[in-house]
């Protein structure tokens, strides 16, 4: 054992490298773990491609699953996707950037502040299984919604407004404060300074919260298996269909993995990376030109 | 402009105190400010000048906590009484910033956000705005080719002026200005300095610097500030070269701050 | 006479109904055409692909009503057509008798299949092993004169009329030993198929080659052995529906599911029609 | 634009449309408690009676859960232990690599390979976990069978899986969250400023040991955030286990088929009636309270950590 | 300490150049720097003062891009060899950073923290450095109560003396300073430069300032930098009364920078 003045010495060339098992062990540990990661990842994204992508074709993409052909079609699912991120923002995003702009603008610091900070972190909390039990029952029950895609959009409502909140007041946050004493110094009201400064400023990061939440809502399956079910019909109507159970994309890849149908189910599943990648690039996007704004 | 003309006197401060929570941040201030003068306030950092000039047009309405007693009078009406429209008062006492903050709008924009607030709509009225405006703070020459470009675009000292003549845009009767030139080069400050001389004719200003050069060449008045208590007013010439209190003798001498 | 509201529900055949009600009454469900409305399914598994081949069938020809299936195994037909959560509760097996409040409408014969990996030598069952082996009694496939490799036992979920009618036949209700509880019919072949050693019950309707049927008591898994009364494991697909009078547009569908296209439906199915 | 009006009084119309403006903002403030009241109540009044009615011990200490038997049981403990054992096992194992995946893209890789990886884990991350199930399923449950045969074959007492069993929920579910922690550690360890870095490396220390004793201690909140996250995805994850778990509710072992909290409920969700229903809400309640206290434990933590760091 | 005592010259540059990618950020410097003195680096923004600095303990190595040629020994070994143990370097050559930059952990781990990473593991070894490294950076009277508290509690003059301690506390023989009163208040900055003249009793110093009155106050050598360029370097009090190059006059006049 070396004492610790020997230890701090400097008589020691710099050219005498120590040797550091130590180091060694640890950048194993960091590059292991990495190429785990990294090859199961990418082993995963290739499989899904490679096995679902033959499945996808024009009558996949255009046509509604046929007990009667035997012949399998994702279009209805395509579009009850949409219906649902369609009808979830529509509710979800004034209701989430209003609740920001009222923490962000109104709101004094204080306990009534705190409580709805809680109160949506309990909600990003609350696992997807127990929003689609609350949903199948309040909504599906309580309101006798049934089975239908309005019963899941109102119960994913409750769950993105979380990440719509919270993305749209990091966005306000961004918005100097030199902007807001510019406008009230010459005179306006609140609520104009808000609607002609605030949100244009804050409109990049909005844009970010609500892809985010498509993102989220693209995702989900265990919130709508109860609320929103199975459904694969064609909507024959379009405000009629809201009524209607209908299977999202994730929702069909479920009920078809649960049933043992793989071929379609990485169809699907291949069609949803493809989503979610192009969800990821815009998002990119958007942040960086929105970063760089600030700047 | 001059409306009171029987007094000359714009702003009337009785006995102001204000905290922020428990910061007492000024104390007992007492102050009028004449009207159609450039009034200076000096003094350490943390004083309380850019408090006591937020006091002015209720700016620190947004800050949380604030508490403020004593009385200020703007034309021998208090502004401080609930009845007062914050708006209306602000749309009077006008506003420039210590670092330019324009808009991300374009510079034409910027300029007549002020008067669209107040219900200006017509689009010539709004051109003419503009343009005395920018003529107002000096710019008109340098943008005029430009009107419909991005404010951003412009130098730190061209968002300066332009700030200036967004406030002038709402026809304000009191300018206040917070520490205007402090971000900028020595080219811009002359040209903002030389801007000012301009502005006492039609405006009262209220100056905020740290820089006692600059209000010796500008202000007519200079209050002295430290601690948050108003240590001395007077002739801005009177101040710096015979000061009544010791304390801002050893201020302008450069004795500390 | 002519607003009698029970004649369409009373009606045998769609045929009937419509052309004796349509000048009577002009309600709208007398013709196809004019039909609207909507008819909400749910229950067994088992029944998800006739169902929704009926279900497409009978939008072919009333293209207003819009007919939805639910799953969830057939408990929940039986709740969900009680509660009248849904028109027509599906049940894969026979109603029990406390399941009272509803109109058994048997649409068809199914039979469920025991089903192996088809690389497994065993091909047939005695019906008292097949109860051991379910029991938990024979754990190994080479006391079946098989490989010696452990059974890995699949079933169904508490509410699936396939494991009711399987228990209920052999006379082992609450006495399985599950080594895997799958919710869905595709679920116990796909999970059968994937594991050599397993063994699992389907409708017989879900068969294919991707698994080996045993026989059981010599009799091979399809339909004529059920016809003829030789296999044992066989059960009804019910349509059930609330006592009483039910909206047209669900009248009109059951009598299509009992008509001539319906039943064609169901031997496209490979299942027993009912004649 | 009259300079000469007083300051008093004024537009009356303005203020109305502020106050109501303002109104509606804390309207769409207050929806956010308002939800969380009602699911909360929702819970509690749908979930606390059946507790009551089988009784809280042989609800949460049962170890039979048998709802549709002539005699019914309703004991949880099976399912409350496989969701904690799981869930711990699967943080236990993931959080580890992640962090060591995210120092390796964050610190140690080269630009190039980073700027491939990072984003391939973004997408990984936001790719539904179903997705994840339907892998675990076709990949890796037949190799796992595969391992089970090799183990128990000589075992008469093991109930074969056929590969689906905690075990390959544990894997799955370590992969699901892999790529959300290791996203959230490398943006906190970006995070984590320049100088810190700086001034390690300039007292002489390796990189390896600026990693691990400045870096990574740097960014614990974030890490631990990150934590929290996984924790909460693999506690509540129903839809991507219940492909690969076998369903069935036994006391957790690695090679036996295992029902979670979540995949309790979602297996019987669509069918049970009557008490039995009611009992799947008071699974719901007794997860609803597991996700509260984490979440409560940690959060009080992580700010008792940020308030140390500040004094 | 004192270990090339047949030579003064603690470290030599020779014909030095440093690119960021396309940037020509230093231009064939030469330069010794005398052991057990302080030196100074002068010039305006962006000379390549820090930059050079930077190379002396190779902290550059962390720039992608960087290039570097020509050499620079320490007591006659070349830094920049590659058998080079760049940690033995960086413990020999500390480094004290413009903003100052504690960990967040608490004051007696700050310190013990580059002992640690030598190998030292024994707390009365430990305690004895954390106590004379802070007397050594006259903070130990301030601090010996709170030890265990978080640095981050610190005021920034109490804060930069830390880190003044910090780098003592490995006992190198060489101390980099960039800036390191420019981010401080007037009072810490006195409490930092009276620091320097105790500091160079055991070590060599060398110091970026943007402070012309800083260096002539503290330093026995100056060196003056211009666009990547050595211009002059000499002892300090000649360097400010008779500078050799027009440049540096201009520079020390003020007539640019
Ligand atoms: N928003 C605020 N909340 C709490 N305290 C504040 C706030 N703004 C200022 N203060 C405090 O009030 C006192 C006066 O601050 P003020 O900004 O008026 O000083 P100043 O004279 O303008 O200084 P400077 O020259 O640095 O701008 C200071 O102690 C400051 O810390
Ligand atoms: N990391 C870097 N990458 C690229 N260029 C750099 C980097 N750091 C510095 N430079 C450039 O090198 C030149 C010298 O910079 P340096 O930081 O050494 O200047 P300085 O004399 O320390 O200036 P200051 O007084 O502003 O700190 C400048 O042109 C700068 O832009
Ligand atoms: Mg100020
Ligand atoms: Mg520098
Ligand atoms: O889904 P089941 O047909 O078995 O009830």
């Amino acid at each position: 054992m070396k004492s610790s003045a020997e230890k701090l010495s400097n008589d020691i060339s710099l050219m005498k490298k120590k040797r550091r098992p130590k180091d060694a062990a640890q950048k194993f540990a960091i590059y292991a773990c990495a190429i785990l990661t990294v090859v199961i990842l990418f082993y995963l994204l290739v499989y899904i491609m490679v096995r679902g992508l033959p499945n996808v074709n024009w009558e996949f993409l255009s046509t509604a699953p046929s007990a009667l052909n035997k012949t399998i079609g994702i279009l209805p699912s395509i579009l009850n996707t949409l219906y649902m991120i369609g009808i979830t923002l529509l509710i979800a995003t004034p209701i989430g950037v209003g609740a920001a702009i009222f923490l962000n603008e109104y709101a004094k610091r204080g306990k009534i502040v705190k409580i709805i900070e809680f109160t949506t972190e309990t909600l990003a909390g609350i696992p997807s299984v127990l929003f689609g039990l609350f949903g199948a029952m309040f909504f599906g029950v309580t309101l006798a919604l049934g089975y239908s895609i309005i019963a899941g959009a109102l119960t994913l409502v409750l769950m993105i407004l979380p990440i719509i909140v919270r993305t749209t007041q990091e966005a306000l946050k961004t918005v100097p404060n030199e902007y807001r004493e510019g406008a009230l110094g010459v005179g306006t009201t609140k609520w104009h300074m808000i609607r002609t400064i605030i949100l244009p400023g804050a409109l990049p990061g909005i844009i970010t919260a609500v892809i985010l939440a498509v993102g989220r809502i693209v995702g989900e399956s265990a919130a709508l298996l109860f609320t929103s079910g199975i459904g694969t019909n064609m909507p024959a109507n379009f405000f009629g269909h809201m009524t209607e159970s209908g299977a999202t994309l994730t929702v069909q890849l479920y009920t078809y993995a649960a049933k043992g149908q793989n071929e379609p189910a990485f169809g699907i599943a291949a069609v949803l990376v493809i989503i979610v990648l192009v969800i990821n690039l815009l998002t990119n996007y958007l942040s960086k030109r929105f970063g760089n704004k600030n700047k | 402009m001059e409306r009171g003309s029987t007094l000359d006197i714009k702003i009337s401060t009785k006995n102001l105190n204000l905290y922020y929570g428990q910061n007492h941040a000024l104390k007992d201030v007492n102050m009028e400010i004449e009207a159609g003068k450039i009034t200076a306030l000096i003094g350490p950092s943390g004083c309380g000048k850019s408090t006591y000039l937020k006091t002015l047009n209720r700016m620190n309405d947004l800050v949380e906590g604030v508490r403020i007693t004593g009385e200020i009078l703007l034309d021998g009406e208090s502004i401080y009484d609930p009845k007062v429209d914050v708006t209306i008062l602000r749309k009077k006492v006008g506003m420039v910033f210590q670092k330019p903050n324009p808009f991300p709008m374009s510079i034409y924009d910027n300029i007549a956000y002020g008067p669209r607030v107040h219900g200006i709509k017509s689009r010539s009225d709004l051109d003419g705005i503009v343009e005395s405006s920018l003529k107002g703070a000096a710019l008109w020459e340098e943008v005029r080719d430009r009107l419909k470009k991005s404010a951003l675009g412009l130098s730190g000292g061209q968002q300066q002026r332009l700030c200036i003549a967004r406030a002038i845009a709402v026809s304000p009767e009191v300018i206040l200005m917070d520490e205007p030139t402090s971000a900028l080069d020595p080219i811009s400050t002359t040209k903002i300095e030389d801007l000012m001389s301009e502005l006492k004719k039609k405006y009262t200003v209220v100056i905020v610097t740290h820089n006692m050069q600059q209000a010796v060449r500008i202000s007519d008045r200079t209050a002295f500030f430290l601690l948050g208590e108003m240590v001395e007013f007077g002739k801005t010439e009177d101040l710096f070269s015979m000061p009544k209190d010791k304390r801002t003798e050893d201020y302008i001498t450069g004795r500390f701050g | 006479a002519g607003e009698s509201p029970e004649a369409p529900s009373e009606a045998a055949s769609p045929e009937a109904g419509a052309s004796t009600e349509a000048e009577a009454s002009a309600s709208a469900d007398a013709s196809g055409e004019t039909l609207a409305g909507s008819v909400q399914m749910s229950g067994s598994t088992s029944m998800e692909t006739i169902a929704n081949a009926l279900k497409e069938a009978f939008m072919a020809t009333y293209p207003d009503v819009s007919v939805d299936v639910q799953l969830g195994g057939s408990s929940v037909g039986v709740q969900d057509a009680q509660s009248g959560k849904s028109d027509i509760g599906n049940i894969s097996r026979e109603l029990k008798d406390d399941e009272t409040g509803l109109v058994a409408n048997t649409i068809a014969i199914d039979g469920i299949a025991v089903i192996v990996h088809p690389d497994n030598k065993v091909t047939e069952i005695t019906s008292e092993d097949l109860v051991k082996v379910y029991t938990g009694e024979i754990t190994n496939w080479k006391d079946l004169g098989g490989d010696d490799q452990p059974i890995v036992v699949i079933g169904r979920e508490a509410s699936s009329g396939t494991r009711g009618a399987f228990e209920e036949l052999l006379k082992i209700e609450d006495q399985c030993k599950y080594a895997q509880e799958l919710n869905e019919t595709g679920a116990v072949k796909t999970a059968v198929s994937a594991t050599p050693a397993a063994i699992g019950y389907v409708s017989l309707e879900a068969l294919d080659d991707t698994v080996t049927a045993l026989r059981i008591d010599g009799a091979e898994a399809t339909e004529e052995a059920i016809k003829a009364g030789d296999y044992p494991l066989s059960r009804p697909f019910i349509m059930a529906t609330k006592e009483g009078e039910l909206r047209p547009e669900v009248q009109a569908f059951l009598d299509f599911v009992m008509g001539e296209e319906g039943q064609a439906v169901v031997a496209d199915n490979k299942l027993i029609t009912i004649s | 634009m009259n300079a000469s009006m007083t300051i008093i009084g004024g537009r009356k119309s303005k203020t109305i449309l502020e106050q109501a403006m303002k109104g509606i903002f804390i309207g769409c403030g207050l929806f956010a408690i308002v939800a969380v009241l009602i699911i909360t109540i929702y819970m509690i009044v749908s979930g606390a009676p059946a507790m009551f009615t089988i009784g809280l011990k042989d609800f949460l200490f049962g170890t039979e859960w048998a709802p549709t038997a002539a005699d019914p049981k309703f004991g949880i403990l099976p399912m409350i232990l496989t969701s904690l054992v799981g869930t711990g096992i699967t943080i236990l194992i993931g959080v580890p690599i992640a962090l060591m995946a995210a120092v390796f893209v964050s610190e140690v890789a080269h630009k190039k390979v980073a700027g491939v990886v990072k984003p391939a884990i973004e997408l990984l991350a936001g790719i539904p976990s179903v997705v994840y199930g339907l892998l675990g399923m076709i990949i890796l449950v037949p190799q796992i069978s595969k391992l089970e045969t090799l183990l128990y074959a000589n075992d008469p007492t093991h109930i074969f899986t056929g590969g689906a069993n905690l075990l390959s929920g544990i894997i799955v579910l370590t992969i699901m969250i892999l790529p959300t922690v290791v996203n959230i550690s490398i943006t906190s360890l970006k995070a984590v400023p320049q100088e810190y870095k700086e001034a390690s490396l300039a007292m002489g220390a390796t990189k390896m040991q600026t990693i691990f004793r400045v870096q990574i201690p740097a960014a614990k909140s974030g890490i631990i955030t990150g934590i929290v996250l996984g924790i909460g995805r693999a506690l509540g994850e129903a839809m991507a286990i219940i492909l690969v778990s076998g369903n069935v509710a036994n006391m957790p072992a690695l090679f036996n088929s295992v029902r979670f909290l979540t995949t309790g409920i979602v297996s019987e969700m669509s069918y049970a009636s009557g008490l039995h229903r009611e009992a799947l809400f008071s699974i719901g309640l007794v997860l609803f309270i597991f996700i509260m206290v984490i979440n409560v434990i940690l959060n009080t933590l992580l700010k008792k950590e940020a308030a140390a760091n500040e004094k």
